[in-house]
């Protein structure tokens, strides 16, 4: 079965779900996201089956390509969907206020579908080696975000985050789209190795293609969340509903993450442009470094800090960026950048959407969004608090959890980078960044344990649906197991 | 095997009462066996003589860099199990069945978790997990001391003490990935200690690439161990840390920097460490001298314990500094009795906050006759802190200064740091004997009533002091497991 | 006949004008608008390069570029038609399509 | 296990089951203290007669390959007279001790540290190199401590304790410097060892001076010598028992003993052996000075102790004296000994005396509150009397025999003997204003009027004690571990000069005192002790508190306060000003993505150059 078949499939399964919503009855469609979660699983386990391949469907047409981080990034992708269809499940009283006028399920229905096309936008995305490819999955993802983003249409927030979004999308679109004409006027070409391949022959001016690369970095910047593009992040990730905040911070960066690391090899690896790359890069990477982990320590609302978290992981995603160079990359002792974001990203994925599942439950049941209202989570729930503890201490980087040997495979580059090129900023900017992460993760430690004994919260037991309950256990599992065992994740990229 | 099923037990034991078993019998229970399994290792280490490995047990868990999960324990390590399941048994057994605020789990959970943490670094065989388990207890220690700390600033005091050393262990990380990535042979990089020394003695790196490997390493490594000047973060958190935890943190855990530095940072990078020597000996000066002196105005009986333990980590960085076996032998012993002392001393400081309303020096006195038994083991305690002979703090005081003077026809830098430290013993006799006869001996018509009246937890105290003379009478019980 | 030059002045100068016009117009259908005209200037710069490809030392055309504009027009497009729903929905619950009014999350 | 070893633990036994077995069983434990004395007291006698004291036994303390302390025993020459003295008073002050503390609620506890001292007091004296020395040195520092404070409820007593441990902390810093220069020097601690390698090869003088000098520190401590002689008359606080056992016969010798055993590393540092001697004669000089106006008898005790370890001190300090290519060696370290060992007798004589009669005047120790107890108290008093009369010096009591040896020795700088003289005279002095006063006359309040003979078990100690105090100067009560020929003996005019000098002391002395009721003769600086104590507070208080305070304020000030809270806050407010870039508004969040686009273009071009 060819690769690309999965994305059809996908699409496919977008389409019945649709289909199921249009027609049926009140009652069916609230399974619905159950028949998502399912139909991801089953292409999940495709996936699983398809090898990567060299073969493309067109010739001479580099438009879609399966290696094995295709694969990968295909799966995460599934995979951040899939669970984002349970953590909506669980969001759905929430959202039924915010949507619904009188009939109990009406306009839900598409909040299960939209996401599974966008998550056959993000597996392009993970397939594109051109930059039109590029273009046409990026702004599928995007359109598909603006809806889910503004879905709850009675509520303030998300029609706000949805309009800032659009806004500062588009914008960021229209960047990317200039650079993309730039670049095609530079080298008159698309395709990413064709691209590379003009750099290489010296036929190119140097001033323009590094002009034109600028806009292309504005434009995916914005999709990774660097700073000074991450403007949207903190009101869009705070406005929206809490399933597709996780979205966003998911899948929608771990997609943004392969296509950045697809476009800047080639920049990265001709002598006219690195030395600028890499510079514009270690600034980037120290300004979202700053900005991501100080700004996220005065937070009061959980997405909110986790929006500028969000940001700070960005920040050490890219640390792993100008090391790409291939003088470097042969050099490098321990798992490759490719590999340690790869990673990473995966981590991020487990850790990101556990505490993502423990908060939609408790907003869900608090109808707050603000760290407070995580108090005293720890008597009212041991296992959401404890899962919540795990995720958070992944995502501070403490060992012995997947969050760890992600930061340690990063730091492993960067200081092994700054011994071979003398950076040593970048890496001190991540030391004090992850040093300031401590503070902000571990205040929703704090919370969820200190004032056990609260009487108000006492009385608010929660109910955790046994779906959930077995997603939790699973993602807890994962990101314990990984943290001591890294190569069940790096196993699939070697 | 056995070693790691001393590591896991407490893991398992915080589990389980995670699960909802009974608190603290789970976790005496866990302690318990962890103590008779550590008296085992240490049979078997004095029987074999403690220079190599003894069951070590491997799994790879990553090809390149060289990922290896497994323990084992050689003299060095296996002092230091045996201090930590002492430890860890006297601190459970010291709390109560139920925190102050009746909840149950957390509070035995955590010290547990330390321990292991604490076990786990020290046994590890792969530099990767030695960094790892000592972060395990990061996050327990933040949230006892956060929610059953004392004193209304122990929330800034749970944050400092984190972040504080989430830093050091950051800075710890970067020493040890430059470390690990310079230390390759063919391209093939390894997390192992010994094929990591081994190869270090092999390639013989570079002063220059030494000196700034080993500076990282010795920061690290100094935070966790509150080297002067980062050591504001220790005296508090102890003051307020509820009794188990200080006891586990002062005692064990701040000897974990100490043992790294002695497991990584000496043996793999010798020129680093002459690059840095007056640095660092001016640095383990401001310990014992400055420290010392701030230690002399606490006011506070807490605070000044706390201060105490910073102080004599100097000691341990001096017979460190020694750069031969008697010095670092001698520092492995301070580890060890110093670990026991001041365990001790926290736990009767933990018993007298029970019994009054007030650590304030000023207003406690002629104690004696009210708490006889307590009088007694803090005496005790206090003398082997000061370092009286007979207890196994003095062992190691006198081995570290022989160790500074070993073959030295002249006085030079270290000599003279060596004296200047000598002069801490002074200074930790000014303070603990004002602080005893301050709260122990005079009047005992100062209006102080007894909160609590009930009988004290004698055994772990027992056992701590009786540990401490056996090995003050007879060192070469723990000597003679190390390498020479 | 005007040269490359003047088609990239033109596009840069259509783009910059859009970029301004987001920056400084507070209505959001005027704001969307802008959005459109620096799209448009983007496909002008790109099919200026195509038209000048092979000449003043650029390098052959490729029809690549043409397939690259009609898909910005579609996206353009459909993100319009997501974005005046967006809008719509908005202008019902808050009688507004300006901006500033928009400013309950922050810092 | 040998019998020196026995000799050795066995107190510490006793001390253990003391302390941790009999706590609630007072007199058993008082039994067990005195039995385990009196076993050592035995087996020492047993052991001095051996002729062949080599192999006494070793235990290794420690080792690390090469490196090795030992406890090991050597028991030669002055170490013989030594121990005598320390198991003979050691048990008779047990004995007195039983009657003395009859009644006191701490009895286990007293015992116990009586024993500790006992083990520890033996320690020093077999101990055959100086780490092992130092450790017991310690540990009668602890003992010490524990005694001074046993009435720990007392205020005076608490803070006595604690100022002789800190004071003899002080010294013990010097003493440990001192044995880790000779261990970087010579690469051993142990005596022989030590004295071979000198013997075979040349050394640094220098260092060897301040080696000498630091361990010397050590003596100035335990020995009390100016200027850290302040903890001894405090040190009275303690039961009087304990102050006639350690700090007059004893402990307070050790200091004196232990530069007798160092001899060899003496001879070969003459600068610091001057220091030494002035150091004696200065101290010597002050005490006896201070002694003639206190009031309590047993701080004037205490004074003239002080005062006679100054001359132990200073004749040891002459073993550093060269006289064309001769070393005074070992002759003046044998004269110091000498009084050490006759000293002994006396003063613990002189103290049980003194406890016995506080023990009569109901623990009344002005001794301008006591009068006429030679009525009531025969047999103390007379006992008393010949002791004072030993150490004014007066023919044919042990102490002339001493003294002399020491003037001969001084005889070789003239300026120490003029100080010695009149030290000797300034001891004859108040030794007979303190008996006029308490013995003579009227009694001068109830406790004195109601003064009555002690039982026998505390009259037993005094009669041997004053045996020692007569016959200990005679050649045949030291000749079997000293060679009476190398204690140098006083010729011409010397023992009259002395004698006179003596007798002068003793008869201004009576005259000036006799009937009166209260000093006559205040003279406030000596009374005040030369205002020592106060300079010393005052002294402590600027050097260490106001400098711990400083310290304190820099801590928290400096390095808390400032880096780290104020880093911190520093990280703090970074993020809240970055935060102000958040403000809300789409069109500043465009006009910032702008500025962004503007900035990376700047630097992109910027790297292009």
């Amino acid at each position: 079965m060819p690769a690309y078949y999965l994305e059809i499939l996908i699409l496919l399964l977008g389409f019945t779900m649709l289909g199921v919503e249009a027609f049926s009855s009140n009652r069916s469609r609230s399974r619905i996201a159950v028949l998502g979660v399912s139909g991801l699983f089953v292409v999940l386990i495709f996936l699983i089956f398809t090898v990567p391949s060299s073969e493309v469907p067109y010739d001479h047409w580099g438009i879609y390509h399966v290696d094995k981080w295709a694969l990968f990034y295909k799966a995460i992708a599934i995979l951040t969907t899939l669970l984002v269809l349970v953590l909506a499940k669980d969001f759905s009283p929430v959202l039924k206020k915010y949507t619904s006028q009188s009939n109990e399920f009406s306009g839900i229905g598409e909040y299960y579908c939209l996401p599974i096309f966008v998550c056959a936008g993000l597996m392009w995305m993970a397939s594109a080696k051109d930059l039109i490819t590029i273009f046409v999955s990026l702004e599928l993802v995007t359109i598909g975000f603006y809806v889910l983003v503004s879905f709850m249409r009675r509520n303030v927030g998300s029609l706000e985050a949805g309009v800032k979004y659009l806004v500062l999308g588009a914008l960021s679109t229209g960047f990317l789209v200039y650079g993309i004409a730039w670049i095609f006027g530079v080298t008159g070409q698309f395709e990413l190795n064709e691209i590379a391949n003009v750099l290489n022959s010296g036929k190119v001016e140097r001033k323009p293609i590094i002009f034109a690369f600028a806009l292309l970095l504005v434009g995916l910047g914005f999709k990774v969340a660097a700073v000074p593009f991450h403007i949207w992040v903190p009101d869009v990730y705070q406005g929206t509903s809490m399933p597709i905040t996780a979205f966003l911070s998911v899948g929608s960066k771990a997609a943004g993450f392969i296509v950045l690391l697809r476009v800047i090899e080639p920049f990265l690896n001709s002598s006219l442009t690195a030395s600028s790359v890499i510079l514009i890069l270690s600034f980037l990477v120290c300004v979202t470094l700053l900005f991501g982990n100080f700004v996220a320590i005065k937070q009061t609302n959980v997405k909110r800090l986790l929006a500028y978290s969000s940001i700070a992981h960005a920040g050490f995603l890219m640390m792993a960026l100008p090391a790409m160079e291939s003088d470097f990359q042969s050099k490098l002792i321990g798992p490759s950048s490719m590999e340690s974001i790869s990673f990473y990203l995966a981590g991020y994925l487990l850790m990101t959407m556990l505490c993502f599942l423990v908060l939609t439950i408790v907003s869900a049941a608090t109808n707050g969004e603000s760290i407070d209202d995580l108090k005293g989570l720890g008597a009212r729930s041991p296992l959401l608090a404890f899962a919540m503890l795990v995720g958070i201490a992944s995502l501070a980087g403490i060992p012995l959890t997947v969050g760890f040997f992600g930061k340690f495979f990063l730091f492993n580059i960067a200081i092994q980078y700054a011994v071979f090129s003398g950076s040593w900023y970048v890496v001190s900017f991540a030391v004090l960044g992850a040093a300031a992460g401590f503070y902000y993760y571990f205040k929703i430690i704090r919370v969820m344990y200190w004032g056990g004994s609260d009487q108000d919260s006492d009385e608010l037991t929660l109910e955790v649906n046994p779906l959930s309950k077995a997603v939790i256990i699973v993602l807890l599992t994962g990101v314990i197991l990984c943290g001591v065992f890294p190569s069940l994740i790096l196993g699939l990229l070697q | 095997m056995i070693i790691d099923l001393i590591v896991l037990i407490p893991i398992i034991a915080a589990l389980a009462i995670g699960l909802g078993a009974e608190g603290r019998k789970t976790a005496l229970g866990a302690a318990g066996a962890n103590l008779i399994l550590g008296v085992i290792v240490i049979g078997e280490l004095m029987r074999r003589g403690g220079e190599e490995l003894i069951f070590e047990t491997s799994t790879v868990i990553l090809e390149n860099p060289k990922l290896t999960l497994g323990f084992a324990v050689d003299g060095m390590s296996g002092v230091l199990v045996l201090l930590t399941v002492i430890v860890t048994f006297c601190a459970v057994y010291i709390s109560p069945e139920k925190a102050p605020d009746g909840r149950v789990k957390l509070y035995h959970i955590s010290p547990l978790l330390i321990s292991a943490g604490a076990l786990g670094a020290f046994c590890s065989t792969d530099l990767f997990f030695l960094f790892a388990f000592h972060e395990l207890a990061l996050i327990p220690t933040f949230l006892m001391i956060g929610i059953y700390g004392h004193g209304r600033e122990r929330l800034a005091i749970a944050w400092k003490i984190t972040i504080y050393l989430g830093v050091g262990s950051l800075v710890l990380l970067g020493g040890l990935i430059a470390l690990y990535s310079n230390l390759t042979s063919d391209g093939f990089a390894t997390f192992k200690i010994a094929e990591l020394t081994a190869i270090a003695e092999t390639m013989q790196l570079d002063q220059e690439v030494q000196k700034w490997i080993f500076l990282p390493l010795f920061l690290g490594f100094g935070i966790l161990v509150s080297l002067f000047p980062f050591h504001s973060w220790a005296a508090p958190a102890y003051a307020s840390a509820p009794t188990s935890v200080a006891m586990l943190h002062a005692g064990v855990l701040k000897k974990f920097g100490l043992y790294g530095i002695l497991r990584v940072a000496m043996p793999m990078l010798p020129k680093g460490f002459e690059a840095w020597e007056g640095l660092i000996l001016v640095l383990l000066l401001g310990n014992i001298i400055y420290v010392g002196l701030v230690t002399i105005s606490q006011r506070h009986l807490d605070r000044m314990l706390g201060n105490s333990s910073v102080m004599h980590m100097g000691y341990a960085f001096l017979g460190i500094a020694c750069v031969n076996h008697i010095g670092w032998n001698g520092a492995v012993l301070m580890m060890f009795a110093h670990g026991l002392s001041i365990a001790l001393l926290f736990a009767l400081c933990g018993s007298l906050r029970e019994r009054l309303n007030t650590l304030e020096l000023s207003e406690i006195g002629g104690l004696t006759s009210k708490v006889p038994f307590l009088a007694v083991s803090f005496g005790f305690a206090a003398f082997a802190s000061i370092g009286l002979p007979g207890f196994a703090n003095f062992a190691s005081e006198v081995t570290i200064l022989f160790g500074a003077f070993n073959g030295a026809g002249e006085v030079g830098n270290l000599q003279k740091a060596a004296i200047l430290a000598l002069w801490g013993v002074v200074i930790s006799a000014v303070y603990m004997l004002r602080a005893y006869r301050n709260i122990f001996q005079g009047d005992s018509t100062r209006g102080l009533t007894l909160v609590r009246r009930d009988s004290l937890n004698k055994i772990p105290i027992i056992l701590m002091i009786a540990v401490l003379l056996l090995t003050g009478f007879f060192p070469n019980l723990i000597l003679s497991m190390l390498p020479s | 006949m005007p040269t490359l030059n003047e088609y990239l002045l033109m596009g840069g100068l259509l783009f910059v004008i859009g970029l301004c016009g987001v920056i400084i117009r507070s209505n959001i259908i005027v704001i969307l608008m802008s959005l459109e005209m620096m799209l448009s200037a983007a496909n002008l710069t790109l099919v200026a390069f195509w038209r000048f490809g092979g000449g003043e030392g650029l390098p052959a055309h490729s029809y690549n570029a043409q397939v690259m504009v009609f898909f910005v027009i579609t996206v353009a497009a459909a993100e319009v038609a997501v974005g005046l729903a967006i809008i719509v929905a908005l202008f019902r619950s808050r009688q507004t399509v300006e901006v500033e009014e928009l400013r309950s999350m922050k810092g | 296990m040998t019998t020196a070893f026995i000799i050795l633990l066995l107190p510490l036994v006793a001390a253990a089951s003391n302390l941790f077995l009999l706590r609630k069983k007072a007199n058993l434990s008082a039994y067990v203290s005195t039995l385990s004395a009196a076993i050592c007291l035995v087996l020492t006698l047993g052991l001095i007669r051996q002729s062949d004291l080599k192999d006494l036994g070793s235990f290794n303390w420690i080792k690390i390959a090469d490196f090795e302390l030992n406890i090991g025993i050597e028991l030669q020459g002055l170490g013989l007279g030594m121990i005598l003295v320390v198991t003979l008073i050691g048990f008779l002050i047990h004995l007195f001790s039983l009657g003395y503390m009859r009644e006191d609620a701490g009895k286990a506890r007293y015992f116990s540290g009586l024993s500790l001292f006992m083990f520890s007091m033996t320690g020093i004296v077999f101990a055959d190199n100086l780490a092992m020395m130092f450790i017991f040195w310690e540990l009668v520092g602890v003992s010490s401590y524990l005694l001074i404070g046993h009435w720990y409820h007392k205020n005076t007593a608490a803070e006595a304790a604690k100022k002789a441990f800190f004071v003899n902390r002080i010294g013990d810093f010097g003493f440990m410097i001192g044995i880790l220069l000779i261990w970087g020097a010579f690469g051993s601690v142990n005596f022989v060892e030590i004295e071979e390698l000198l013997r075979n090869g040349k050394y640094d003088a220098g260092l060897l001076n301040w080696s000498v000098f630091c361990i010397f520190c050590g003596a100035i401590g335990k020995s009390a010598q100016v200027p850290l002689h302040v903890w001894l008359p405090d040190a009275m606080e303690g039961p009087t028992p304990v102050s006639a056992l350690i700090h007059a016969a004893t402990m307070v010798a050790a200091g004196v003993f232990m530069l007798t055993k160092v001899l060899f590393l003496i001879q070969v540092a003459p600068t610091a052996a001057s220091v030494i001697q002035y150091v004696g004669a200065i101290t010597a000089l002050i005490a006896a000075l201070m002694a003639t106006q206190q009031n309590d008898i047993k701080k004037i005790l205490a004074y003239s102790t002080l005062s006679q370890l100054g001359y132990m001190i200073m004749a040891v300090g002459f073993a550093g004296l060269w006289i064309g290519g001769e070393s005074l060696g070992e002759s003046a370290s044998n004269a110091g000994f000498f009084h050490l060992y006759t000293h002994a007798f006396f003063k613990a004589l002189l103290f049980l005396g003194s406890g016995a009669i506080i023990y009569a005047c109901h623990h009344e120790q002005n001794i301008w509150k006591m009068g006429g107890l030679i009525g009531p108290m025969k047999i103390t008093s007379i006992t008393f009397l010949i002791a004072t009369a030993a150490l004014a010096g007066i023919y044919p009591l042990s102490g002339f025999y001493s003294k002399d040896a020491i003037m001969t020795v001084a005889l070789n700088k003239p300026i120490l003997l003029v100080i010695g003289s009149f030290v000797a005279f300034l001891t004859a002095f108040y030794m007979t204003r303190l008996c006029v006063v308490v013995f003579f006359g009227k009694a001068r309040s109830w406790s004195a009027e109601e003064a009555k003979e002690v039982p026998l078990l505390m009259l037993v100690p005094l009669l041997v004690l004053t045996i020692g105090a007569i016959f200990a100067g005679q050649t045949f009560s030291y000749s079997w571990f000293v060679d009476p020929k190398k204690i140098p003996h006083p010729e011409g005019v010397l023992p009259f000069i002395l004698t006179a000098i003596g007798v002068a002391g003793i008869v201004s002395g009576f005259f000036l005192y006799r009937g009166r009721d209260q000093e006559p003769y205040p003279v406030q600086v000596l009374a005040k002790k030369f205002y020592l104590d106060e300079i010393y507070i005052i002294l402590v208080r600027i050097f260490q508190d106001a400098v711990a305070w400083v310290a304190k304020q820099i801590d928290e000030l400096l390095i808390d306060k400032l880096l780290v809270r104020g880093g911190a806050r520093l990280v703090t407010e970074i993020g809240s000003m970055l935060r102000g870039m958040q403000s809300g508004n789409l069109q500043g969040y465009a006009f910032l993505f702008g500025v962004g686009v503007i900035l990376v273009l700047y630097i992109i071009n910027a790297a292009i150059g």
